[in-house]
C-alpha cells in the first residue's frame, strides 16, 4: 500500500457525476472508427476528462496512461461504459498499468458477445417486431415506442458506467483476484451466444435443383444439406472465416469482399 | 410526385444527423423505424413513412455492423424507400428492393472510411504521447464531421440531384446482382462472428459455441432470449465453479509453502 | 330432480371424511375424480357422476395445495358440479362453472382455519415439555376433527339446505367475478412455488432454475418427467462432482496438517 | 463412541413393525398444519410413539426431542415418511441433537420440491389424464384406477419410511459426512423442477389489446410478452412473490389475499 | 417372368462377394442400395432394381447389426424382393414385405454360426501361444470362407431352385407371424445397446444416457447429430474438468509427499 | 528407461506404409466372428504381420503378443484400425502388456457405442435417405453415390489408423497419464448417443385397446405410455436386458431368442 501511495501520490477521485459524464462520453468511443485498431482512438477520447481529473497535474501519467488506452479494442458500445466506468476506478486507485490493460483486453471481447447478443440480437429483434407490428398499420405508436425505447438505453449509459464504476471501487482486490475467473464465465456465456447467434443470422439457401429425371429435381439444400444438419453451411462459413481470421490473418475488409463477391458470382450462376 | 429542393435538403439535413448517429451508435434514429417516418414527414405523406418504416425495420433486423462489419446502409434504405415509393408511386414493399443499391453504395463509402482512418492513427499516437488532449480530441472528432456531411452529401444527391437517371439506373440493374447483394447481406454476419470468435474462442469454449449453436437450430423462438438464458445458466454454472477451484487451489499454495519444500523441481 | 334428506345426509358424511382426507392428504378420496362419483352414486346416478368426475378433475388438475397453499376447493367443486347437473338439469361442463363459488367458500374457510389453529402452537409447546404425550395427542388431533365437521355442516347447507337462495346466488354471481376467482386459482401456485423457492434458493441453485424454466417453455409435453429427468441428470453430475470436491478436500486438510503448520493463518 | 454410550445409555430400538407404524403414522403430518410452523405439530404427533420406544423412561430426553421436532417444517407428505424414517435412525442411534435437526431442516425444502414435483405434478396429471378418458365416457374404470392408484401410494409410506430408517442406520456416519452433498443435489434436482414448474402451472394471460386503427388491434399478450419470452409473466409474479417473502417478511396469506383481489380487479378491468 | 440358370449362378456369384462384405462389413455393397440394383441389373432390368434399392434401403435403415446382434438379412431381402417383383409382377414396395422370410431364414444361419464359430476359438489360443501365425491366419479366415459358400448356395437355392415352392411357402405364411418377425427386428437393437451399455454403463453416466434419451425423444430430426453434438460438448466439458482435476491431484501429491509424511495412514 | 531397452532389445519399427497396411488389414476384424470372443480371433489375424515386424525374431514376445490380443473385444468397425494403430505404437515402443491390453479394452467399449453411433445411426441414415431419394426415382446416381462414400470410407480406414499410430507415438506418455480421462469423455460421449439411440432406434408400439363403453375404446400406447414418457417402453426393455445381461449373466443369443419369440407371440396376441 505504501508503495502505491508513493507512486501516486496525487490521483484525483471522480465525482458522481464524473463517472455519468463519463458514460455520456462513451458516444465517442466510435468516433474515429478504423480497421487498424477500431476503437481504440474513440475510446481514448472518451476517457480523456477522467484521466485529467485523476493524474491531475502528472503529465507524464496522463501521456502514458493515453497511450495505454490506443491499443486495438472493439467492444459493444452499451458494454463500453461498463468497462470505462471499471478502467476509471482502477486508474484512480492507482492499480499497476498491466492489471488495467490487462482486464481491459480480457473483458472486451466477452463483453463484446455478450452485448451484441442481448443489444443487437435482443433486444433490437424484440422492440423492431412489435413496433412495426404497430407501423405496418400506419400507427405512429411504432415509430414513437422505438424512440423512446432507444432514448431510455441512451440515458442508460449512466447507470452503467456508474456501475462499472463501483464494482471497480468496492471490489478492486477481488476484480484482481477474480478476473479470470470472471473473463471465463463471460466467455462461456458469449460463446454460448455467439453459437446460436450463427444458427439465426447468418443465412444461407443454395438454390440448385439436380434434375433426376424428367420433371423431377432433388434440392441440395432440402434434401441433401438440411438432412445433415440445419444450419450447417452458416456454421462452415463462420469457421472458416474464423480459421482465415486467425490463422492465415486474412484482414477482415478482404473478408468481406470476398463475400461480397462470392454472394453476386454464386447469385448469377444461380446457386445462391 | 416530385421532390422540392427544399424537400432535399431537408433530408440531407436529416441524412447528417442519423449519419452521425449511426456511426456513434447513438440514439439508433438511424434505423429504418425512425429514418422513413421523418422522410415521410419531410415529404409531407406520414402516413406513406410510417408504413414503410415497419416494412423496412423488418428488412433490415438482421443486417447489423457487429464486430466491426458493415451492413447494407440502413439509412440510405430508408430514405430511398420513401422518397422511391412517393415519386414512383410503387408499393413500399416493392420499394425497398429498389432502394437496395442506394444502400449498397453508402455501405461501400463507409468500409472505405474504416480502412482510410486508419491514417489518423499515428498522429493521435503523437499527440498522446504527449499528452496533448485538446488536439487529440479534434483530430479523433474529424471522423465523425467528414461522415455526417458525406451522408448529406450522397443523400441530397440521391434524393434530389440525380430522380431522373437514378430512376434508369434502378431499372437497368440485373435482378442476378440486386439478389447477390441480398445474398451478401444476409451471410456478412459471419464475419463479425468470426472476429468475435478470434478474441474469444479457445479449445474450451467449443463446447459452450456447440450448445448454444444446437440449442438455436432446435428451439423455434423470435430471438435469442432462450439461447442467452442457457448461456448465463451455464456461465453460473462454471463461475461457482471456477471459484470453488480457485479457492482449493489457494489453499493448496498454502500447504505447499507450509511444507517447507526442497523438492519443489516436481511441483507444475 | 329434487335431493332428499337422506341423500343430503349421506352427502355430509361422505363430505366429513374426504374433507378429513383432504386435510391429512391421505388417500386422495377428495379428488373430484372420486367425489363426483360418490356424489353420483348417493344421489342414484353413477354414469352422471363419473362422466362429470373426468370433466372436473380435468378442471382441478393444475390446482393444488403446494407449498401451504389453499386452491378452490376441489370436494366442494365436486360435490355441487354433480349436485346441480342433477338438479338444474344443465351439462356437467356448465355445472363445473356454477360450483366454483361453494368450491371458493369452502378455500376461504380452510385459510381462516390455517390461520386460526396458530393458537395452539403455545399449549403444544407447553405439552412438549413436560412429555405430555397423551394431552399433545389430543390437541394435535383437534383441528382434524373442527375441520371434518365444518365440511359436513357445510355440505349439508349446500346440498340440501340451501337449494333455492344458492341457486339464485349463483345465478345472480356476476361473470367479472368468477373469472375473477378461476383466475386466482391459476396464479396461485406461485405463493406455493414463492414458499419452496424461500426454504431453497441460494445463488448458486438459479442457473438451474433458469435451466428448468426453460426447458418447460419449449418442450411440449403433458407431465413434468422431461424436466424432471433433466433436473436428475444435472443433479447426479453434481453429486458424483461434489463427491470428488470433497475427497480432495479431505486429502488437502490431511495434507495441510501433516505439515505441521506455524503459517496457518494465511488458510482459509 | 463411549461419551455417546454414557449419554444416552438406555435407548431403544424400533422393530421393523415399529417404522412400518411410523409410515402409517405419517399421516398425521398436516393434523394441525398452520400458518405459523406448518406441520411442525402433525409431524411431532407422528413421531411419539417412535420416541418414546426410543428413549423409554429417560422423560427428560423426549421432552426435549418431541420439542426440537416443534420446529417449522413443511414437505411434501410423501417425503415426510422418509424424512421421518431417517430422524427415527439418528435417533435411535443417539446422534446429537443439533445434527438430528440440521438434517431434518436441510432437507424439507429440497424434499418438499421434489416431492411436489413427482407426485403433484408428475404423478397426479398422469393418474388425472389416464383416469379422465375413461371416467368422461362414463366407464367406471377411471374412478377405481383412480382410487387403486392412490390406495397403493398411501401404503407406500411404509416402504418409504423403512428406506429412510435403514438408509440412516445403514449410512449414519456417511450420511453425517455427505448431508451436506446429498442436499446440494437435491437443491439442484428441486430447483430445476420449480422451474418447470413456474413454466407449467402458473398462468397469466393479459387480455388487453391496444387499438390502433379501426378494425385493427394489437394484443398485449401475444404480441408483446410473448414475444420477450415465454411465461414470462408467471416467472417475474413468482419472483416478486418470492422477493416479498424472503426479503420483506410478507405472509404467505397476505400474498394470497393480495393475489385474489388483484385477480378479480383486473378481472373486473377486463386485464385479465 | 422366369429367372434363368445363368441369372441363377451370377445372382449366386454375387450373392458370395456381398456375403463375405457383410460378414466383414467392408465396402457396404451388402446394403439393399447396391444389392437390389446389382439383382435388377443381372435380371436385365435395372431400373426395377434401382427403384427397389431406394425403397428396401429405407426399410431396412434401422436395422443394424450393431453390438453384435443379427438383424434381418439385407442382402436376402434386397435379392430377394427384386427377383420376387421381376417374377410376380408385383410392386416392389409389396415384395419387401414377401421377401421378409427369406431374409429372416439366413439371419437365423449367421447367427447359428455366431454360435458355431465359438469352437474354433481353442485351436487358436494353441496356435497363437506357438507363435504359428501362417496356421493362425488360414483358420481365422475359414469362417468367411464358410460364411461366403452358404449366400451362395442359399441364394441360388432361393432365386433359382425352389421358385416355385418358395412361392406357395411365402403365401402360407400367415400375416401374425411375418409381422412378428417385423416386431422382432424393430425391438432387436434393444439387445445391442444392452450389450454396449453392459461394456460402457457405470453410476456416474446414468445422467448422460438420460440427457441423450431425453434430449432424442424431443428434439425431432432425421439422424442422430443434433444428440451426439450435445454429447461432443458434454464430453469436452468434462475432458477439461478431469484434466484440471487430475493436474491438482498431482500438485496435491507433490505437497504431500513434501510434508515427509509420518501420519499418512489418514490419506486415502 | 534403461530398463525397457534391456527388456525389447530388439523391437522393430513400423513403416508408414505398414501402419497403411494395417488399416486395410482392420477388414479382418470380424473374419471369425463368434459369441465367445466377438471380433478377438478377427483383430488378432489382423495385428499379425505388424507384430511380426515389431517382435522380429522374439518369438516369445510375438506369441506373448498374440495371446493377449484374443481377449474378448468388440467395436466398431471405422474405430478398429484407430485402436489397432495405438496398440501397434505402444507395442512398438515396448510399452507394458498390462498397458497396452488395460487401454485397448478400456476403450473398445466407448469407441464402439462412438463410432456406432456416427457410422451405423449417423452416416447410414444419412446417406440412404439422400440416395433413396435419387434411386426411388429411378436415378443410378442413388446407387452410386452409395457406392462412392463407402469405398471412400474403406479406405478411410488408412488414415484413421495411421492417426491412432501418432497419437501413440507422440503422446505416449500422455496417453498413459491420461488414458483415464480419455475413456471416461469417450464414455460420457458414448453414453449420450447410446440414450439418443435408444430413443430412435428401439420402437415398441402396443396394440391393445381397452373397450369402453360401445364403440368407445382406449389405446394403451397413445392413451397410457405416451402419457407418462415418449419411449418409455424401449428404454425399458434395454434396461431389462442390461440388468439381465450385466447382474444375470444371461447370453445375448438367448436374450435374441427370447425377444423373437416375444414378439412373435405379442404379435399373434395381436399386443404388439
Ligand atoms: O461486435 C462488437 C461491436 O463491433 C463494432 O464495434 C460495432 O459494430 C458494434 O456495434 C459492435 O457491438
Ligand atoms: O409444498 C410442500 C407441501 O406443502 C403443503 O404442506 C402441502 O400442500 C403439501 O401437499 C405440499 O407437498
Ligand atoms: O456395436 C459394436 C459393433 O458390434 C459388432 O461387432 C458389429 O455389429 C459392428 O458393426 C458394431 O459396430
Amino acid at each position: 500500500m505504501e508503495s502505491k501511495q508513493s507512486e501516486t501520490p496525487t490521483r484525483g477521485k471522480l465525482t458522481k457525476h464524473d463517472v455519468g459524464m463519463l458514460g455520456i462520453r462513451s458516444i465517442f468511443n466510435q468516433s474515429a472508427m478504423n480497421y487498424e485498431r477500431m476503437q481504440a482512438d474513440g475510446w481514448t477520447l472518451a476517457m480523456i476528462p477522467s484521466l485529467k481529473k485523476i493524474y491531475k497535474d502528472d503529465k507524464k501519467g496522463l501521456a502514458n496512461a493515453m497511450k495505454s488506452n490506443l491499443q486495438f479494442i472493439n467492444t459493444n458500445n452499451y458494454a463500453a461504459p461498463l468497462l470505462m466506468g471499471l478502467e476509471a476506478s482502477l486508474e484512480e486507485n492507482g492499480e499497476k498499468r498491466s492489471t488495467i490493460d490487462g482486464l481491459r483486453i480480457a473483458l472486451f471481447g466477452p463483453l463484446a458477445g455478450i452485448g451484441d447478443a442481448i443489444t443487437w440480437f435482443t433486444i433490437l429483434p424484440i422492440v423492431a417486431g412489435i413496433t412495426a407490428s404497430f407501423a405496418k398499420q400506419g400507427s405512429i405508436l411504432g415509430p414513437l415506442i422505438f424512440f423512446l425505447v432507444y432514448v431510455a438505453m441512451f440515458f442508460a449509459r449512466i447507470p452503467i458506467a456508474r456501475l462499472g464504476y463501483t464494482t471497480g471501487t468496492k471490489a478492486i482486490s477481488k476484480i484482481r483476484e477474480n478476473s479470470a475467473i470472471v473473463s471465463h464465465a463471460a466467455s462461456v456465456l458469449g460463446c454460448t451466444v455467439i453459437g446460436g447467434l450463427i444458427a439465426t443470422y447468418v443465412q444461407i439457401t443454395v438454390k440448385t435443383k439436380i434434375p433426376v429425371t424428367a420433371g423431377h429435381t432433388i434440392s441440395i439444400q432440402t434434401q441433401f444439406f438440411d438432412r445433415i444438419f440445419p444450419n450447417i453451411l452458416p456454421l462452415g462459413y463462420t469457421f472458416l472465416l474464423y480459421w482465415l481470421l486467425k490463422k492465415k490473418n486474412v484482414s477482415p475488409v478482404m473478408l468481406i469482399l470476398v463475400t461480397f463477391i462470392l454472394a453476386i458470382v454464386l447469385s448469377w450462376l444461380g446457386v445462391l | 410526385m416530385q421532390v422540392t429542393l427544399m424537400q432535399g435538403l431537408l433530408i440531407g439535413l436529416f441524412a447528417i444527423i442519423s449519419g452521425i448517429d449511426f456511426w456513434w451508435e447513438g440514439f439508433y434514429i438511424f434505423r429504418p423505424m425512425i429514418v422513413c417516418t421523418i422522410t415521410g414527414l419531410i415529404l409531407g405523406n406520414i402516413t406513406l413513412g410510417i408504413v414503410a418504416a415497419g416494412l423496412t425495420e423488418l428488412a433490415f433486423a438482421g443486417l447489423t455492423p457487429v464486430g466491426g462489419t458493415q451492413p447494407p446502409n440502413p439509412i440510405m434504405a430508408g430514405i430511398m424507400t420513401v422518397v422511391l415509393a412517393y415519386t414512383t408511386g410503387k408499393s413500399p414493399a416493392t420499394a425497398i428492393g429498389l432502394a437496395l443499391p442506394f444502400s449498397i453504395l453508402m455501405q461501400y463509402i463507409i468500409l472505405f472510411y474504416y480502412s482510410a482512418f486508419s491514417v489518423l492513427t499515428k498522429k493521435l499516437d503523437t499527440y498522446a504521447e504527449k499528452g496533448g488532449t485538446k488536439r487529440f480530441t479534434n483530430l479523433a472528432l474529424l471522423p465523425t464531421w467528414i461522415v455526417g456531411l458525406t451522408y448529406g452529401i450522397i443523400a441530397f444527391l440521391c434524393v434530389y440531384g440525380a430522380q431522373g437517371p437514378m430512376k434508369s439506373l434502378v431499372n437497368a440493374m440485373p435482378v442476378w446482382l440486386s439478389h447477390g447483394f441480398e445474398i451478401a447481406g444476409s451471410i456478412l454476419p459471419a464475419v463479425g462472428f468470426g472476429l468475435l470468435l478470434k478474441s474469444m474462442l479457445k479449445a474450451r469454449y467449443v463446447p459452450y459455441l456447440l450448445i448454444g449453436f444446437t440449442a438455436a437450430c432446435f428451439i423455434k423462438f423470435g430471438n435469442l432470449m432462450p439461447v442467452a438464458i442457457i448461456g448465463v445458466a451455464l456461465a453460473l454454472i462454471e463461475y461457482n465453479r471456477s471459484k470453488k477451484d480457485a479457492e482449493n487451489e489457494k489453499k493448496l499454495k498454502t500447504a505447499m509453502e507450509n511444507s517447507n519444500g526442497g523438492d519443489d523441481e516436481d511441483g507444475i
